[in-house]
């Protein structure tokens, strides 16, 4: 074999199909076009944008982020467009790429989301949806829909019946058990799982005394999560058959493996975009470059690795 | 990149970089990245403080980790920018007159700003800690006075029996004079909100540069949120890339 | 008041009674007798042994330890002398000691705690229990005591019973719901919680493709899980009234501030230890000055300003 | 602290500290601190090399993130560290002669033994990788060719049309000579294992010095064990302080 051969980079994960197995994540990425100035998004495997809701939402009081050890911690609040401004306004860009385009999808109810996907079913320039369970749920006093597997099945096969698309559903790893609720909405009608979500947190700030962010909580992202985000997936992976799309501070190409060999299907770049918005293409680089290396032909046969490892 | 330490943790970055010198304007900044290794995580935002060819000037103080981590680098090394980013202050005319009011670091887009607008004039007034600073920027001052901007200084610490606040000189410049056509200013946020303060008293518009605490410095992130007038629902405003310069009567002073 | 008053660093923790709220976490101080060389344990306001079991611990295959970004991974397996050598052993060192000594205690079942807290009982030198109910439980099938409300309580009231002594339990942060839990335990008879223990973690390695731990799955500690630490102990501050020891990831005076701000009573100094030894002195050091410079009298008044402040 | 590199990403160090020299003994090692800001966070073991005066001299090979740290700070900056660390390897007996294996950086420990014990003597052999290590140490070998040891080296790369390891090396000897009391060694542990192999083979005692990854190095975290053999049960034991050096039967090899 010559040392120049092209390695199969392609990842099915159910329905989708993905022509590298690099993604971003919901939040990271804005709504596309905000990368166009970086480098053209039809070079990612696919692409998640913020969650959209309903309604515009204003986001939260500042300060929104604080940087910790090897983290930030963020409480954005959601602030989008809304989906009505959302279909005007964003998805035009999006029609224009040549990737796997994913809308993430957030509510308080579960009418909410029902509303927002069915807005969206049909729409040209859209593949999937992803729905992000991580809100706080309105009817059941603010916990969110991800912490409870009845709560978590229940919305997505509402969500289910309401599309016909690829119906991703993003875990919230702020659960004792990750597998419990991974199997509810997969029995639900879930296709494709993606995790993990932030990490419920905070800071508090010395000078002030107070908690550092305008609304109290945050959520915590970057490579401190990495080996608690490598921890769920390997989870799932030793025990269900399901596509996963693995992030969690991934800022490097070796990170991206270690969440293949765990168990992911495709990863997604999430903090790293804002540090260096070039990541995603280095990742695809050294995925490449590490299947050469290794004569890996399909890059799908590193996946789950360290499951066959250990038997 | 080249280095040079003012003093008192202030250091002038003279960084190589044509792209970004050939684009940028007075009041846009760039992200630094402070460290490879990834604690902080985070780059930090500066103000273009000039361009000189395809070089790049910034002026930064050393206040924390990310700070001192940029400024303890070596002249030589490689210094990873991204910019320019935002949008800075308006072109001014070219027969109005206005007035500049800076804190601290808050100088370095007017350094920026009165080199590329030789043909406008005005006041500039510049308020420091220490008397120290005001050496620092020296040159920076004469140059100014060269292009024609006349500039005042007024320092915390007591010069000859003399000391104040920016703000005090700015009340005093508007009492007797009023041919200004706007107000821009650029420092910590307390003299940006008594700035806006005194300019809304006056009647003169006002523009202000904004910090935020900033995730990505692109739009992308959504940390950066500055609080905007309204009635009902908050509106917020992101300082990466509707500011970092706003019109004063905008923000929602009150929510900062 | 001049500069140079005397802060009172003293808490109450139940019937505890600490000199300052400086303590060392389990598995990270051995069993006090190894930090003789660096300094003298009886400044410490408090220490905690590694968890004794009921029979001696060879512990897990090595490797045990992984960095993470500013985290480490452990999976230690619990090794430790067992209880009769600990006493015969390891007690008369702690005799010797003028602080509060507290043994950690861990099992595989509710029989093994009770069976080692009895042999504890009544013994000088040694001034209260700790339970550590993050072990896998072997009768619930390997999950921890501490994951679910039920077994957590029912473990604490059966050592309740069988001990006179002050009943500190140790919270796992691996749950949806640690005020569930704390409630429980309290309500079961705890005294005083101290949380967290670490959190479930795994690295992989990728040369190998294994999981980088000899027993795949470890724990992280360390300034990474910092922010996590925080919300989980702000998070009990908020709704329960109860003395809680916080720990995870402290380095430095300012991230024991942050914790007795989110509303610890006193903090535990764990992985720094081993990377200064020294971090609790300097911690002491770094509260005497911080109460010096803002007039404080009394250290207890800081507790919980986070909490006060958000109202 | 002074440093200076020999190539290929090896240096050596000069630390002022009285306190270890004082009370280092070959075999024995010392925990450096990499990076103030935390990371990585944990300390990095190294064997002490020698003591001159109130210096240590420490062999560091550049090999991951934490090496590169301690190799890239500056001649005069402050390394943080703890030590003298774990038990080294025992004194040797005047009249008997000794067999020393090393292989790459393992040669540090034995600069320290025979610097230390001039009255003993015997064979060092020593394994390296390329012939540039070979002339790295050239002046430690004459050093200790002059106390009265002797040296013999084998790389991997060819020179003069030979290449091999240094476990080729000790078969070799110990086929014409039979005189040891003993063979100390200290390597990757591949190297170790087939020593201990060897050594067994000719019925002679060995002891080796074990690397761990370790969290702490001083006997708290557990993190260093290292198997050994038993029935039953697995025993472990801890590379900080009931080692570096072990007896090489106490080592249950299977499960390294
Ligand atoms: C648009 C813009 C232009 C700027 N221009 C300059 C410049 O020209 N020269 C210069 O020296 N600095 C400038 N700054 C400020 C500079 O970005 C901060 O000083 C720097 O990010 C601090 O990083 P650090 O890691 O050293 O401090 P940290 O350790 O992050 O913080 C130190 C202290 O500063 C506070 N702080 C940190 N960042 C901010 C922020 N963005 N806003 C308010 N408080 C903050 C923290 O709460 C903390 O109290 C600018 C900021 C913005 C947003
Ligand atoms: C008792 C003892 C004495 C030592 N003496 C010396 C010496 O004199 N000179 C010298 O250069 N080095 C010595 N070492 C090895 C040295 O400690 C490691 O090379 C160093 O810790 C690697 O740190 P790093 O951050 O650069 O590499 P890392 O990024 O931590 O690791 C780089 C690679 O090395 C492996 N590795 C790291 N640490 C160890 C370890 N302890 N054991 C096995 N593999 C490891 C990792 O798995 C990885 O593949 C000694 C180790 C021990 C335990
Ligand atoms: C600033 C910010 C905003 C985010 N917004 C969303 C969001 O709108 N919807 C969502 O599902 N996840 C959101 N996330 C979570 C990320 O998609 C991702 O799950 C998480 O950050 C972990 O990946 P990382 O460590 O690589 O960032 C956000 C994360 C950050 C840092
Ligand atoms: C090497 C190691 C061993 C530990 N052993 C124990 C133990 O035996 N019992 C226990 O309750 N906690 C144990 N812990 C958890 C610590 O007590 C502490 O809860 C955790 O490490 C968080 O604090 P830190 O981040 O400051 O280390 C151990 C932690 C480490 C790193
Ligand atoms: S800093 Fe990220 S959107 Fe402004
Ligand atoms: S390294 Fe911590 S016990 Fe050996």
């Amino acid at each position: 074999m010559t040392k120049e051969f092209a390695p199969d980079l392609s990842v099915k994960l159910g329905r989708l199909h993905l022509k590298n197995p690099v993604s971003v994540c919901s939040g990271t990425f804005g709504y596309g076009e905000e990368f166009s100035d970086f480098y053209n998004p039809s070079e990612l495997g696919a692409l998640v944008t913020k969650s959209v809701t309903l309604e515009e939402r204003a986001g939260n009081p500042p300060p929104r982020i604080v940087e910790t050890p090897s983290g930030i911690l963020n409480s954005i609040g959601i602030q989008n467009v809304g989906v009505k401004r959302f279909l005007e306004e964003k998805v035009p860009f999006l029609q224009t790429l040549k990737t796997v385009r994913i809308v993430s999808v957030a509510g308080s109810t579960q009418e909410e989301y029902v509303e927002v996907v069915k807005m969206l079913e049909g729409t040209k320039g859209i593949d999937a949806v992803e729905i992000n369970i991580s809100c706080p749920n309105v009817k059941e006093g603010g916990m969110s829909f991800g912490v409870s597997a009845g709560s978590a099945a229940a919305l997505t096969a509402a969500v289910r019946r309401a599309t016909a698309m690829p119906l991703i559903v993003k875990l919230s790893p702020n659960v004792t058990d990750i597998v419990e609720i991974a199997r509810a909405v997969v029995d639900a009608g879930a296709e494709i799982l993606s995790l993990v979500n932030t990490f419920r947190a905070i800071a508090i700030d010395i000078k002030t005394r107070k908690p550092a962010l305008g609304a109290v909580t945050g959520g915590l992202s970057g490579p401190a999560i990495k080996p608690l985000a490598l921890f769920h997936i390997f989870q799932i992976a030793l025990k269900m058959d399901v596509p996963v799309i693995g992030m969690g501070g991934i800022m490097t190409g070796d990170d991206a493996l270690e969440f293949v060999f765990a168990g992911a299907h495709a990863v997604a770049v999430g903090t790293a975009n804002f540090i260096d918005p070039f990541t995603p293409l280095r990742i695809i680089e050294h995925l490449k470059e590490y299947c050469r290396l290794n004569n890996v032909l399909k890059f799908t046969s590193l996946i789950g690795e360290a499951k066959k490892q250990i038997g | 990149m080249r280095k040079c330490e003012m003093g008192d943790g202030l250091f002038e970055f003279e960084i190589e970089c044509l792209q970004i010198a050939e684009h940028a304007t007075p009041g846009q900044f760039v992200q630094v990245r402070p460290a490879e290794s990834g604690n902080p995580l985070l780059r930090r935002p500066f103000s273009i403080a000039g361009v000189d060819g395809k070089n790049l000037l910034l002026l930064i103080k050393q206040v924390g980790q990310g700070t001192s981590l940029i400024c303890r680098k070596e002249c030589g090394e490689h210094l990873d920018v991204i910019g320019p980013l935002g949008q800075g202050f308006p072109v001014p005319c070219e027969d109005k007159k206005y007035l500049l009011v800076a804190g601290g670091y808050g100088i370095a887009p007017f350094i920026f700003f009165t080199a590329r607008h030789r043909h406008a004039q005005g006041e500039i007034l510049y308020g420091a800690k220490t008397k120290n600073e005001i050496k620092f920027f020296a040159g920076h001052f004469s140059d100014m006075t060269s292009s024609g901007w006349n500039v005042s200084c007024i320092t915390e610490e007591k010069i000859d029996g003399k000391s104040g606040l920016v703000t005090d000189l700015l009340e005093k410049d508007l009492c007797i004079r009023s041919e200004y056509e706007a107000v821009y200013a650029c420092g910590p946020v307390g003299m940006l909100r008594k700035v806006a303060q005194i300019a809304k008293n006056y009647n003169l518009p006002c523009l202000v540069s904004m910090e935020s605490r900033m995730g990505c410095g692109f739009g992308v992130c959504l940390s950066c949120a500055v609080p905007i007038k309204t009635v009902g629902t908050p509106v917020y405003r992101l300082a990466c890339c509707d500011g970092p310069v706003f019109r004063s009567e905008e923000i929602n002073w009150e929510k900062l």
